[in-house]
């Protein structure tokens, strides 16, 4: 026979003021099975929770019942107390009487009947409540960092300081993502790469971390603390351990003409290459659709002058198991591009901005390649057409950013600020220059932001004009601008020699095809999803999987490496201990029930339910059933109603917990 | 302050299935936000609208309500990623094959009310509240709780006043 | 002594019945079946054909309450039926393979426990049995050594005259009671001959040698060859007049229930289902020995009866076709 | 009176099974067949297992052969022996059930050998074994069949059913009842499921009751009440209605068992026919990985959801 305690909490004067308390302790009281009712001014309160823990103890109670404010609220904090008083803490739960009785109903009389319902729900449901003992899953102290921009070189250095072995895959032949292809950084304007590359050196150079570039993922399996990793190592044709990078197959290459995707296609490269001197690793990579080798089977030469005989023609892609216990996604972005979109897409272009048409008007990560000093240019601003320094430049702000009809809604975060980098940038190289902005806010809280966006107009002179750019041709070897500057209310017109696109920043190509192999979620533009928006920043709802950077949405370096940096203290709590404790609250299959038709697995969203065979002592197979895996279900009870017969149950969510609570009523 | 409550000689006994992350969240905020609603709903708390099964309606009914509501997150707000749609078809089918047998549907409400929209949480009780209220109680599942096989019936007072008392 | 009434004095007889308050229970059509059932008038009855369920249903109801709690607080408050409450009943048009059976009820319902509730519907009931005119190739009453003609367990037994009206037979005191109190309404014998009775086409039975042969082969191939097809459903033994198997289950909530008696069935897989989990009939083939043993064995054991009275009712519902006169039939044979 | 339905394929299909069963026994290429044979009511059938060649002679197939032979493989019918691969005489409207029993890993297509039967209509229930196929004696699910000819069988008889066209029986009375009010629907229903005995006929030829214990076997809790009280059974025949939904193919063995001659089947054909206008989902068609119920889309309809 249960002895229950029932707690009715006054909450102050916010449950008492409406309801009876007296009354509900008295009746509550004499329900079946109750053996202590009483209420208290504060049950969440230190004394409270000690009448709490000194009860539990001196009536030998078995079960709890505290009725006060939302379990959203408080249940964590009882819970606790319970256990403290040793009792397990799911023999306990709460009756909300606050929120959803006495701040939402003003007569008494029809308060307090309602909490003594919901009291007396609560009493019959934890007499059917269970002893459920924490769930633990060993972890497996590794973890996988997919994508080697900012955030995931942060997230592994961060990791691997604290001594645990980190698996870096880079899709590209180095580490660096955008961030290395950037010239100068706001608000500061240091110089990327100085910043950038010691931290990719520390990468290549950390015992802890294990590099795989020019690799992608290939299969997920397992689950938090037990991830199986299956990482495609794509041919690179050079033998990594033989390669002393000393560049001169670069050299020898006869084939020198390929655009330079690093340097945005306005510096070209060879077919073999690293595609850009700093790169991590420092070993070249064949672009086998552009070698002569390759494609017909004549040249070869880079294979004779190779020293340490490193390059392999035969080289083979190859497919490598990683175990992990904890996943960082940081795929980081890319950029919109404003050409025309296939049909159906939900995503607009803007064919009337001319870009690819017209050679002068470029994007802002071009505008990066120009103004950097490892650039194709030297760091000399010259426009692509005809390599002249342009003397007036138009930026044009929110390029498919804030654009419902071109399909992307969200603000892009980082425009304002870089284009008022550019200006400066700009201003700093062509003295005698002048740049206009088109904009329609500036957009600029973050430390020393504002401060310098001002700076761009008050001290580097740029115009910024407040209206959208309607019309933009080709005129001569000028670029028309037309627009509106709504400020003055006139229309305005600039026979400009460059023109700068901020266009919106995208998830990367194959965003969903990798969260697909995930198992995350993500959202209609592809970014991936965190588990809670406020709360949970830089968790998937996918335990064990963690987010950072620009592939959860728009961000800027501080921003990114902030992330990178929680999402390694997410993946170092996880690795603080060696077994992981999670909320008991998960599913299980009745085995002796179980026919094996697999409903629940058709309908877990997890992949948590696997098909579990049952032997005889002899070995011969009985049958095929369900099992969940503890590690990964997440507690939503959806396979238990679609269960025909009720083999798979939810712990903490029984039918007969669920029955006992409708017939109370 | 405020107006005098309306008495009312029938007080439906609604029963309510929602989420916990939405539903019983925005349930929550219109506690916070101290809006009022009439008291008639007593809330079951599931982890997602997923876990609902069928039955448990049918038990409700059995057990006495009046009035049942069934909500969730909204579409794509599902914190389990898909409850919501699955539970979105089930309930499609079971109302149907409840209206089949003969439950007038408007005693059976489904809804969407995320964490934010403690207003709605009101509107939507406040509304089947008001709905079945108006037409009266649920007597089919209460009186055949009371139906034996001839055989097995005998006149026994306590069974007449059961009787009466629908 | 034999007596004659008209079809028009029966139909008054059995209003008559109904208005002084007592029970007519008499097959009537129900929801396109027809059924034992109570009588609003004399003119529901249907007398051309067999209802559906048998008459046991009059003393051993499909479900009754036996007891109901009630819990408030600490206290629990029990409330037994009073079996003084049912009502005074005329079972009527009983055709003879159920009026037999219910002798049979009375031997296990009254052995070493009397149940009450049986009993004292049992008290409360007279029976007026009525001769079979119409047979189908199910029925197989005369192979179990009874008769379309047969009055045992009838308190009166009617047969139908040529011309109409009944030739009415005295049975027992209660039949006697009955014509005693409605005089007027029964005529002297009549000398018209009786409609022509039913013939099954089955061949009778040697009980004896059925029950010796089932004695030796508790094990036996034939069970799993007939019995494979069994899908373990309770329809033979619920259609049945002389099954008897009951269970007992609470039915309610925490505060207020009933504890309640109904039918169950041996075909049922739960029907031994040990708490422990074991199942000492774990298979349909022991199962559906154990309703051929309990039917010519077990039951002949115990009260020197056989648990058959070859009504067919199984042999026209089963699911499967399974047949239980072709089955004796066999065993008979061998 | 209307006239008999020709049904004089029959025999030629029965040899035509005999001789295809014996052939496959005597191969080995089965180790049983599931098919039916004569009983001893006059015209009547029942289901037969045989493992020889020799047996192969007993088989046939008439209108008296009503059964859906697919509840003999199923999981919770253990005393069909899965000693190897399993012969079955299947009608279209049997297949059915088996191609949704391979999409709920409850049968493997290679474990079995299906011998299809060109049918054009069984007897109802309501009528003697031997009575001739009519109009009026043929089984209601037979007017609305839609698959005469099984597909996908690895061997049906040479004979083509020629196929009277028949007032569609389910459709009519669905619709009779769908113009009531509910009051009057419940009043329906009410009437038809205070008959029931819970004798669970319905339930234990049901090739997709294959549960190994039943959500209603179980008192832990007693999610419908077991006793055959109206409350009961309402509840008993609208979960398993809602348990059928999106599975069930409408071989209406439920209704033909019911001692008591419930409507099983209407309850069934409005679930189905409310699946293929909310979902286009037709059961039995295809092997899937899904059910209307399993699966979901973005799209799905929420017109009844505030």
């Amino acid at each position: 026979m249960s002895r229950i305690g029932v707690f009715i909490c006054h909450c102050g004067e916010n449950i008492s003021r409406t309801v009876d308390v007296e009354r509900v302790a008295q009746e509550i009281g004499r329900l079946p099975g109750v053996s202590f009712s009483t209420d208290y001014k504060y049950m969440c309160s230190d004394p409270g929770q000690n009448l709490l823990k000194n009860a539990i103890k001196e009536q030998k109670l078995t079960h709890v019942v505290v009725a006060a404010c939302s379990p959203r609220m408080h249940e964590k904090t009882f819970r606790k107390a319970v256990e403290a008083a040793g009792l397990n803490p799911f023999l306990c739960e709460m009756a909300n009487i606050r929120e959803h009785c006495s701040w939402v109903h003003e007569n008494r009389e029809e308060a307090t009947v309602k909490a003594i319902d919901i009291v007396g729900m609560m009493v019959e449901r934890v007499k059917k409540n269970r002893v459920l003992p924490t769930i633990t899953v060993p972890v497996t102290k590794r973890s996988l960092v997919i994508g080697g921009g900012i955030a995931g070189i942060q997230a592994a250095l961060d990791i691997a300081d604290c001594g645990h072995e980190v698996i870096l895959v880079e899709r590209e032949p180095s580490i660096g993502g955008h961030m290395a292809q950037l010239s100068e950084t706001f608000p500061t304007l240091d110089c990327s790469q100085c910043i950038m590359t010691p931290k990719m050196v520390d990468v290549a150079n950390h015992p802890k971390i294990k590099l795989y570039t020019y690799s992608e993922i290939e299969r997920v399996e397992g689950y938090i603390g037990n991830f199986q990793v299956t990482i495609k190592k794509k041919a690179r044709s050079v033998d990594e351990d033989k390669c002393t990078g000393c560049g001169v197959c670069i050299t020898k290459c006869p084939q020198k003409k390929i655009p330079n995707k690093f340097d945005c296609n306005i510096g070209l490269r060879s077919a073999i290459y690293v595609p850009f001197p700093q790169a991590v690793p420092n070993t070249p990579v064949i672009d086998r659709d552009n070698c002569t080798k390759f494609k017909t089977g004549k040249c070869g030469v880079c294979q004779k002058v190779c020293g340490p005989g490193a390059v392999d023609f035969e080289q083979q892609d190859t497919l490598i198991v990683e175990a992990v216990g904890a996943i960082v996604v940081a795929t980081g972005f890319d950029l919109y591009t404003i050409d025309e979109k296939p049909k159906g897409s939900p995503i607009k272009g803007y064919g009337e901005f001319g870009h690819g048409k017209i050679p002068d008007v470029i994007d802002g990560m071009t505008f990066e390649r120009l103004a950097s000093a490892s650039g194709p240019t030297g760091g000399k601003i010259l426009r692509p057409s005809d390599g002249k320094e342009p003397k007036q430049i138009v930026f044009i702000q929110c390029i498919g950013s804030r654009a419902r009809e071109k399909g992307i809604s969200y603000c892009s975060k980082v425009c304002c600020m870089y284009t008022a980098k550019h200006t400066m940038l700009y201003h700093h190289k062509v003295h005698d220059g002048q740049a206009y902005v088109f904009f329609m806010d500036a957009r600029t809280p973050g430390k020393s932001y504002d401060e310098f966006w001002r700076r761009s107009i008050e001290e580097e002179e740029a115009v910024y004009i407040r209206g959208m750019v309607s019309r933009l041709y080709q005129k001569g070897d000028k670029v028309v601008v037309m627009g509106s500057d709504i400020a003055v209310g006139v229309q305005v017109e600039i026979e400009a020699d460059m023109v700068v696109l901020a266009t919106a920043i995208q998830p990367q190509k194959g965003a969903d095809s990798l969260a697909q192999k995930l198992g995350i979620s993500y959202d209609k533009y592809n970014f991936y999803s965190e588990a809670h928006a406020k709360l949970r920043p830089v968790e998937c709802a996918t335990a064990g999987i963690y987010l950072a950077g620009a592939c959860q949405g728009p961000k800027d370096i501080p921003e990114t490496v902030s992330q990178a940096s929680a999402a390694a203290a997410k993946v170092m709590t996880l690795f603080s201990k060696d077994q992981l404790e999670r909320e008991p609250i998960v599913a299980r299959v009745r085995e002796f029930g179980c026919v094996g038709c697999f409903a629940c697995k058709k309908v877990c969203a997890y992949g948590a339910v696997e098909e579990k065979e049952i032997r005889d002592r002899q070995g011969n197979l009985v049958k095929t059933v369900a099992f969940v895996n503890p590690g990964v279900c997440a507690g939503c009870g959806t396979c238990q109603a679609t269960c025909p017969s009720k083999c798979v149950e939810l712990d903490g969510y029984t039918d007969e917990q669920v029955i006992a609570m409708i017939e109370a009523l | 302050m405020h107006p005098e409550k309306q008495k009312h000689t029938f007080e439906p006994k609604i029963i309510a299935f929602v989420c916990t992350w939405c539903t019983y969240a925005g349930a929550d905020l219109a506690g916070t936000s101290r809006m009022q609603y009439p008291s008639n709903v007593r809330v079951l708390k599931f982890p997602c609208t997923g876990r609902i099964d069928p039955v448990f309606i049918l038990k409700a009914f059995q057990q006495g309500a009046d009035g049942v509501l069934v909500s969730g997150c909204h579409p794509g707000d599902c914190h389990y990623i898909a409850g919501n749609f699955h539970a979105r078809r089930r309930f499609a089918v079971f109302r149907k094959l409840l209206e089949f047998v003969g439950v007038d549907l408007n005693r059976l409400q489904f809804s969407w009310v995320s964490a934010a929209e403690g207003g709605k949480w009101v509107e939507v009780v406040t509304d089947l509240t008001e709905k079945v209220r108006s037409m009266g109680p649920m007597t089919e599942f209460k009186e055949l709780a009371l139906e034996e096989q001839w055989s097995g019936t005998i006149d026994t007072p306590e069974l007449q006043e059961a009787y009466n008392a629908i | 002594m034999q007596k004659y009434i008209s079809q028009h004095n029966l139909d008054t007889l059995l209003d008559t019945l109904i208005k002084r308050g007592i029970r007519v229970v008499a097959p009537r059509m129900n929801a396109g079946i027809p059924l034992y059932e109570p009588l609003g008038s004399s003119g529901e009855v249907v007398s051309d054909t067999l209802p559906r369920r048998s008459a046991k249903e009059a003393f051993f109801p499909v479900c009754e309450d036996i007891m109901s709690y009630k819990k408030e607080g600490q206290k629990v408050t029990i409330t037994d039926i009073d079996p003084g409450r049912f009502p005074e009943t005329v079972l009527f048009g009983v055709r003879p393979c159920d009026a037999a059976a219910i002798p049979v009820l009375d031997a296990v319902f009254s052995w070493d426990y009397k149940d009450e509730f049986f009993l004292e519907r049992r008290k409360k009931t007279t029976i007026i049995g009525l001769a079979c005119t119409a047979a189908d190739d199910a029925c197989f009453c005369t192979a179990v050594g009874l008769s379309p003609s047969a009055s045992k367990g009838s308190d009166l037994f009617l047969t139908a005259l040529e011309g109409g009206g009944y030739a009415c037979d005295t049975c027992s005191e209660k039949g006697e009671a009955l014509i005693a109190n409605n005089q007027a309404l029964f005529d002297g014998p009549s000398t018209s001959n009786p409609i022509p009775f039913a013939e099954p086409q089955t061949d009778t039975f040697d009980l004896t040698k059925v029950k010796a042969w089932l004695n030796d082969h508790f094990e036996d191939p034939l069970w799993d060859g007939i019995a494979t097809r069994c899908v373990g459903c309770g329809a033979c033994a619920f259609v049945c007049p002389a099954c008897h198997c009951f269970d007992i289950v609470d039915e309610g909530t925490e505060k207020a229930g009933k504890r309640r008696k109904n039918w169950d069935a041996c075909g049922f897989w739960k029907f031994t289902h040990h708490a422990s989990g074991h199942n000492p009939r774990d298979l349909q083939p022991k199962r559906y020995r154990n309703r051929i043993m309990h039917k010519f064995k077990y039951y002949d054991d115990k009260f020197g009866q056989t648990l058959c009275t070859g009504c067919g009712r199984c042999v026209r519902i089963c699911p499967v076709g399974i047949d239980i006169a072709a089955i004796v039939e066999e065993i008979n044979k061998k | 009176m209307t006239s008999l339905i020709d049904t004089t394929i029959y025999s030629a299909i029965t040899e035509a099974i005999r001789v295809e069963a014996a052939r496959i026994l005597s191969e080995g290429e089965v180790t049983a067949v599931v098919g039916y044979a004569a009983a001893r009511r006059k015209g009547s059938a029942q289901p037969i297992v045989i493992n020889t060649a020799a047996d192969a002679g007993q088989l046939i197939f008439t209108p008296s052969c009503v059964n859906n032979l697919a509840v003999y493989l199923t999981k919770a019918k253990k005393e069909i022996s899965k000693t190897g691969k399993i012969g079955i005489v299947v009608k279209g409207c049997d297949l059915k059930a088996l191609v949704g029993l391979m999409g709920e890993s409850q049968l493997k297509r290679e474990d079995m050998y299906l011998i299809g039967v060109p049918c054009i209509g069984v007897l109802a229930s309501t009528v003697q074994p031997a009575t001739g196929l009519t109009a009026e004696t043929i089984a209601p699910k037979c007017t609305e069949c839609d698959a005469h000819l099984p597909q996908g069988c690895d061997f049906v008889p040479a004979q083509t059913p020629v196929v009277t066209k028949l007032e569609h029986k389910y459709a009519a009375e669905i619709a009779r009842l769908e113009a009531l009010t509910p009051a009057e629907r419940w009043a329906y229903w009410k009437e038809q499921f205070t008959k029931c005995i819970k004798c669970y006929a319905c339930r234990q030829v049901c090739p997709f009751c294959f549960c190994e214990q039943c959500l209603c076997d179980r008192n832990k809790p007693q999610m419908v009440d077991t006793t055959p009280r109206p409350a009961g059974n309402a509840a008993w025949h609208i979960v398993r209605a809602m348990h059928l939904a999106g599975r069930c193919a409408g071989c209406a063995e439920c209704e033909r068992v019911c001692p008591m001659d419930i409507p099983l089947n209407l309850l069934n054909r409005k679930m189905a026919m409310e699946l293929k206008e909310l979902y286009d989902y037709e059961a039995g068609f295809d092997v899937l990985d899904k059910g209307p119920l399993t699966m979901f889309t973005d799209k799905d309809d929420q017109s009844f959801i505030k």
